[in-house]
């Protein structure tokens, strides 16, 4: 292949106690792919996410990231890189207006924060690239400055998004986007994410599967922390493991 | 005879919240003398200070609401064991209430916070305790007046005490603190026998197991200590409970054993040696006056606390005769309270150059009497005994 | 030898003690997830009930009963009226208002009995020293604190492992959220561990009494170490507890006997002594220091 | 004008202001004692205020604060002892009795304090690092407590201070007036601080580390340096507290002193401007009020504070806002049962592993 990926991940483990969580995963993303990460409850993408991110450590395994190996590295030295994630279960601030969570955000991609004297709520640096970011994300204009613990969860989950946006990243890991979502508000942030498509390589993690195959370039399917298959939306739903895995999770319900 | 409570005053002052809502008229004329009473009322060491305030009060009671025939009003507030707080509540009775003559306080590092503002301000300040030896010394201040002793003699005499016993070598204890380590350094300077083990203690110290262990090793002839308070409770029993006190004696300076300690520590306390400015047998009448009122007033046998709260009373009393009932003018009430024209519950009582007390110290045992432990006076151990410090002392 | 010997027992005697407390704490501290300022008042409570019911009837029995009723009696009051309000407040509300019951309820004890220190007696058969090993006579009491604390911490690991509630105890502290959504009565089984809590406070103030005075603030005297027992052993951790407190009553005492002496080698003697005292004083927080530098968590976390 | 009435700030001017006039209103009510009455809550209030950067807006739960207050006073302390010895310090550094030469020197030594204590605290979070700031208070408060050569337990008296550009420190309205003053430039930089971009990082730690850490932020350094601002705050008030008590003692820096400041700043309100002042004010008044009026004082101060905990929640500023009809941002300094920074993401982790299994 002679581009090289945004993303490989090679021979992933992690463990708690008993439970293999990763088990010899490999996964890549090709430059401004959508590459959707699915699997039954607990198969766990979520883990992946955080590996990846760097918020848990593996057992075994490498991570590279724009050909660089970035296994041993922070959190935040991996966003530095331009890796960002959204939470399935949002992590906002949630005394602060929407707004003010971006430009967050924004302040915190700009360099140090050792700046202690002009009101940050007040700085055009901040709030103009944030309110694109808002703009992108598709958060109505009118939420802006409310408290985020009295905006809806659609609405939250949109902010994840723009907080994720505003630190320009290189790409994008969306775990969950749409959980808990309405149709209508599924919809809308399909939309979104459609015009992101391109522009951004993203690892989707999501179980409305008409958003996955309508936004995806490749799905990979992760059953007990091994990806069992990796093709495009089409290859996959017509995959006899992928159903099997699928259908035995229906029965074990 | 009031014990006057502060009303609200003040309250609402917080930072100009409100202003200083119920302020005091100015005072009559026939007021009575103010007199401000500091002391430690809460927490472990609140029995003494309740012993304090209360012989004072009865000191007054006794003379109808006066002391050298001056109508007294005592205002008396807690300092929490603060120095903070008692500085507080000393400002307060300066300013507001124009209180010239304060008194009470029980421990150094409050009186350190307090005094030297009384001092500046040109108040008279007259310890029932508390006497370190700056005060006796370097820093002695003519309207700084001691009714206790100064904390290094009360050592000394229990050194010389030691000596008398013919205990050849000792084993000494006392807190980490300032008035810990005087009174290692007081009892040594008298002391003529071996120091076969110098050990400090913690102040929030409560278990003494460590120390007891030592003390059997070093086999000692005796072993002195002084914990004052609660401290010394604990540290007695435990003594007595690990089995030493029938084989090794203890000698002890009175703040260490006072009629609390004593009755917590019960018969075990038979035969222990201490030494006292006084006791509650002394064949004083001045004294059996005080023991027998304290008793029915109280029921209780008064602490050495107690006795020398009562002697601070009886001592401003006699100053207040001298000047007409006024504390304006110090250098009077300097040359009223010098003489130290009152009747000693200790028999004999005076003042020495540095205005520390200058008297006789008593060894004391604790015998069975009639079933119960109790202090038992015997010799003098020093007479008309002053402290080091006095001739440090220019005023 | 013998001299290093007693000092061990010595700090084996005061860890029991402080598992005692810590016991109680660690539980509170890792089901509830309440920082329980006010453990101390319990063991105050303990120890003033048990001294006035001594001296009012004599029996060593009664007046332990008493005690640990007083103590277990106050901690369910305690828990219902007041901390079942706090669990879902975070810590700083706790400390607040814990502090304030530590307040009320040192000035309620000198309402009550006074600030005259109250004194207890040895049990009558429990006086006296015992050689436990050649040259070492230690007193029978201390020896007894020391069985009662092991057959506690014995009782309490069957308590734990081998029955029902043992069960819920465990997975509280590991799994708060599973014991909730179990359908265990939780407020039940909350005011019972307190109370269980409460009552183990109470057993150390009822057996410190004839060792220490008691007085209004010994609860607070511990109860900075007893915190300090409970970090070292891992929150939530009765094991934990078990070690940390033996540990921190080992170093305690240890320090306090050989730091001084040590110091003696190398500098004039009243100062050592002062230092010394000083050092040995810092020497538990140190430890503390020292633990959670190289396992955050405590050396027997319950969450792990 | 309305909207002003809402902005703390503005109550902080007025507050300020009408503060400023109590050396003349209090001897015109025959209570000139207010005066240093309003010192100590000046001065509390300054260290409070300084606590309420790591506690109220970073969530830094500090049970060491008097640590840094201690260290400010007994620089103060120190200084003046060699000063009035004629021994310089260490052989070297020259006594001073100058408080603009002794505050510095406090601030500074404050600040070094709280950096070599904070770098190591926090290696550690939650309930651990409440302890461990505890523990290395607890060690410099036996510290001071055996350094015989500084009075050890009783402290340090100390008894001529020289006057400050002209001013005569021993004056009690003039020695209110600088510690109001001080506090004022306090107040003014904490408000430039917590709406700072510094600030906002602060309120991201309170809020959520795991999302600062999805951010890139890492946050070490930035609660270090609040945990130095804060203890240069203490050790500041410390160094006024010296000045006013004239004395300096390990009782500055005993963990009760560090919980008082910390009951100031919630019973004022975490994370407010104001909220520190009041809560000075209120407990500090309330101790004078009430032991002045029974000797049991602290029976009827410690349910008081546990009903302000049981129904203002947010503290007094919680519970003004609320009469005023304003949304009350609760900061929850602690989350309830929140796991240590560490095992955060293992903790979102692990319920998907269990399911696995």
């Amino acid at each position: 292949m002679a581009e090289v990926p945004v993303l490989s991940v090679q021979h992933l483990v992690k463990r708690f106690g008993g439970l293999t969580a990763t088990d010899d995963l490999n996964l890549e993303v090709l430059p401004g792919e959508l590459h959707a990460l699915i699997g039954p409850n607990g198969a766990g993408k979520t883990t992946a996410i955080g590996q990846i991110m760097g918020e848990i450590t593996p057992d075994r395994g490498r991570i590279l990231f724009m050909g660089e190996e970035v296994t041993r590295l922070s959190a935040p030295a991996r966003v530095a890189r331009g890796l960002a994630r959204t939470f399935q279960i949002t992590q906002l601030l949630e005394d602060d207006t929407a707004e003010a969570n971006v430009a967050l955000a924004v302040q915190a991609r700009a360099g140090h924060s050792f700046r202690f004297w002009r009101d940050a709520s007040r700085d055009a640096r901040l709030l103009e690239p944030a309110r694109a970011a808002l703009e992108e994300a598709g958060l109505p204009r009118a939420r802006w400055a409310l408290p985020v613990a009295d905006i809806s969860h659609g609405e939250r989950k949109q902010l994840e998004l723009a907080v994720a946006l505003a630190s320009r990243p290189r790409m994008l890991l969306l775990d969950e986007p749409m959980a808990g979502l309405g149709a209508s508000e599924s919809l809308r942030m399909t939309e979104v994410l459609r015009r992101l498509k391109g522009r951004i390589p993203m690892l989707l993690v999501e179980h409305d599967m008409d958003a996955v195959f309508s936004l995806a370039d490749r799905c990979s399917v992760l059953v007990y922390g091994h990806c069992i298959a990796c093709d495009t939306p089409d290859g996959i739903r017509h995959d006899p493991q992928v159903r099997a895995a699928y259908l035995s999770e229906e029965e074990a319900v | 005879m009031t014990l006057n409570r502060r009303g609200l005053l003040a309250s609402g002052a917080a930072l100009g919240l409100g202003a200083a809502s119920l302020a005091r008229p100015a005072l009559a004329q026939a007021a009575p003398l103010k007199i401000g009473m500091i002391t430690t009322l809460s927490g472990a060491g609140g029995y003494i200070g309740q012993d304090i305030r209360d012989a004072f009060m009865l000191a007054m009671e006794m003379e109808g609401g006066k002391l050298g025939g001056t109508p007294i009003q005592l205002l008396v507030e807690d300092d929490g064991f603060r120095p903070g707080q008692g500085k507080q509540v000393a400002e307060r009775f300066m300013k507001n209430e124009r209180v010239k003559l304060l008194t009470g306080i029980i421990f150094s590092n409050i009186l350190g916070a307090v005094v030297g503002d009384v001092l500046d301000a040109g108040g008279i300040y007259v310890s029932p305790n508390a006497s370190p030896s700056n005060l006796a010394g370097k820093e002695c201040h003519k309207n700084f007046w001691s009714v206790a002793w100064q904390n290094d003699s009360l050592h000394e005499s229990a050194g010389q005490l030691a000596n008398n016993l013919g205990q050849k070598k000792m084993f000494i204890l006392a807190p980490n603190y300032q008035a810990g380590r005087d009174a290692l350094t007081g009892f040594k300077r008298l002391y003529k026998g071996q120091v076969a083990g110098e050990v400090y203690t913690r102040l929030d110290q409560t278990d003494y197991a460590a120390e007891m262990a030592q003390i059997r090793a070093a086999a000692p002839d005796g072993v002195y200590q002084f914990h004052p308070g609660g401290l010394g409770i604990s540290f007695l029993r435990q003594y007595v409970q690990a089995g030493l006190l029938s084989n090794i004696p203890m000698t002890l300076a009175s703040p260490s054993m006072d009629a609390t300690t004593l009755a917590a520590v019960g018969d075990a306390a038979v035969g222990i040696n201490l030494t006292s400015q006084w006791n509650s047998d002394l064949d004083v009448p001045a004294s059996k006056r005080f023991v027998a009122a304290f008793q029915a007033k109280y029921n209780r046998i008064p602490t050495f606390y107690a006795q020398q709260s009562f002697d601070t009373a009886l001592a401003i009393g006699a100053a207040l005769k001298g000047t007409g009932g006024k504390v304006d003018d110090t250098e009077a009430f300097y040359r009223a309270m010098k003489p130290a024209n009152f009747e000693s519950t200790r028999g004999k009582f005076a003042f020495g150059a540095n205005n520390h007390p200058i008297q006789d110290w008593w060894a004391i045992k604790v015998e069975n009497v009639s079933g119960k432990p109790a202090l038992v006076s015997k010799d003098r151990v020093l007479t008309n005994h002053g402290d080091v410090y006095a001739a440090q002392c220019k005023f | 030898m013998a001299l290093l010997l007693e000092q061990l027992l010595n700090g084996v005697q005061l860890g029991v003690t402080l598992f005692l407390l810590a016991a109680g704490l660690t539980l509170v501290f890792g089901i509830m997830g309440v920082i329980n300022l006010a453990h101390g008042s319990l063991y105050m409570v303990g120890a003033y009930a048990a001294a006035v019911a001594a001296s009012a009837t004599g029996s060593a029995i009664v007046a332990l009963l008493s005690g640990l009723a007083a103590a277990a009696g106050v901690g369910m009051v305690v828990e219902y009226v007041v901390l079942r309000r706090l669990y879902a407040r975070d810590h700083l509300d706790q400390v607040l208002a814990t502090f304030g019951l530590i307040l009320f309820f040192n000035e309620g004890m000198v309402l009550l009995f006074g600030r005259q220190p109250l004194f207890v007696n040895v049990p009558e058969a429990l006086r006296g020293t015992v050689r436990v090993l050649p040259g070492v006579d230690y007193p029978i009491y201390r020896v007894a604190i020391i069985a009662v604390g092991l057959l506690v911490a014995l009782g309490l690991y069957l308590l734990i492992q081998r029955t029902r509630v043992g069960m819920l105890v465990r997975a509280g502290a590991t799994h708060r959220e599973m014991v909730r959504a179990l359908g265990v009565d939780v407020r039940l089984l909350y005011t019972l561990v307190f109370g269980l809590g409460a009552l183990l406070a109470g057993l150390a103030g009822v057996m410190t009494g004839p060792i220490l005075s008691v007085q209004v603030g010994m609860g607070e005297q511990i109860l900075i170490l007893t915190f300090v027992v409970v970090v070292i052993g891992g929150i939530g951790s009765v094991r934990g507890a078990l070690f940390g407190a033996v540990l921190v009553g080992l170093v305690d005492t240890v320090l306090r006997a050989y730091v001084p002496g040590l110091l003696r080698q190398v500098m004039e003697g009243s100062e050592a002594d002062a230092l010394g005292a000083g050092l040995a004083s810092m020497g538990v927080y140190l430890l503390m220091a020292l633990v959670l530098l190289v396992k955050p968590r405590g050396l027997f976390p319950a969450h792990a | 004008m309305h909207k002003m009435l809402r902005d703390e700030r503005a109550w902080a001017v007025a507050l300020l202001l009408l503060a400023a006039l109590i050396p003349v209103v209090a001897p015109m009510l025959d209570s000139p004692a207010t005066v240093g009455l309003a010192t100590r809550i000046v001065i509390y209030a300054i260290a409070a205020s300084s606590l309420n950067l790591i506690l109220g807006h970073a969530g830094l739960v500090s049970f060491g604060h008097a640590a840094y207050f201690g260290l400010g006073g007994y620089a103060v302390g120190i200084l003046y002892a060699h000063y009035s010895s004629g021994e310089p310090f260490l052989g070297f550094i020259p006594g001073s009795n100058d408080l603009l030469v002794t505050m510095p020197v406090a601030i500074i030594v404050g600040g070094i304090g709280a950096a070599i204590i904070g770098a190591l605290s926090f290696r550690t979070a939650g309930v651990q690092f409440i302890m461990i700031t505890l523990a290395f208070a607890q060690m410099l408060y036996f510290l001071f407590v055996s350094l015989k050569a500084y009075g050890g337990d009783d402290g340090l008296a100390i008894r001529r201070v020289a006057p400050v550009l002209g001013m005569n420190l021993r004056d009690a309205a003039t020695l209110f007036w600088i510690c109001l003053g001080l506090l004022a430039v306090w107040l003014f930089l904490m408000d430039r601080i917590a709406r700072s971009r510094f600030g906002r990082v602060l309120a991201g730690v309170r809020q959520g580390e795991r999302r600062m850490a999805a951010l890139g932020v890492r946050t070490y350094f930035y609660k270090l340096v609040a945990f130095v601002i804060a203890g240069m705050g203490a050790a500041m008030a410390g160094a006024l507290m010296v000045n006013y008590l004239r004395f300096v003692s390990p009782d500055m820096m005993a963990w009760t002193k560090s919980g008082e400041m910390m009951i100031m700043v919630i019973l004022g309100g975490l994370g407010t401007l104001l909220g520190p002042v009041i809560g000075a004010g209120v407990l500090v008044t309330l101790e004078y009020t009430l032991s002045g009026l029974t000797e049991h004082w602290q029976f009827i101060e410690g349910p008081i504070l546990l009903l302000v905990v049981l129904f203002a929640r947010g503290g007094l500023m919680g519970a003004v806002r609320r009469l005023a009809g304003r949304r009350v941002p609760a900061p929850e300094a602690v989350p309830h049962g929140e796991l240590p920074q560490a095992q955060k993401p293992l903790g979102e982790a692990l319920p998907e592993a269990v399911r696995h299994g």
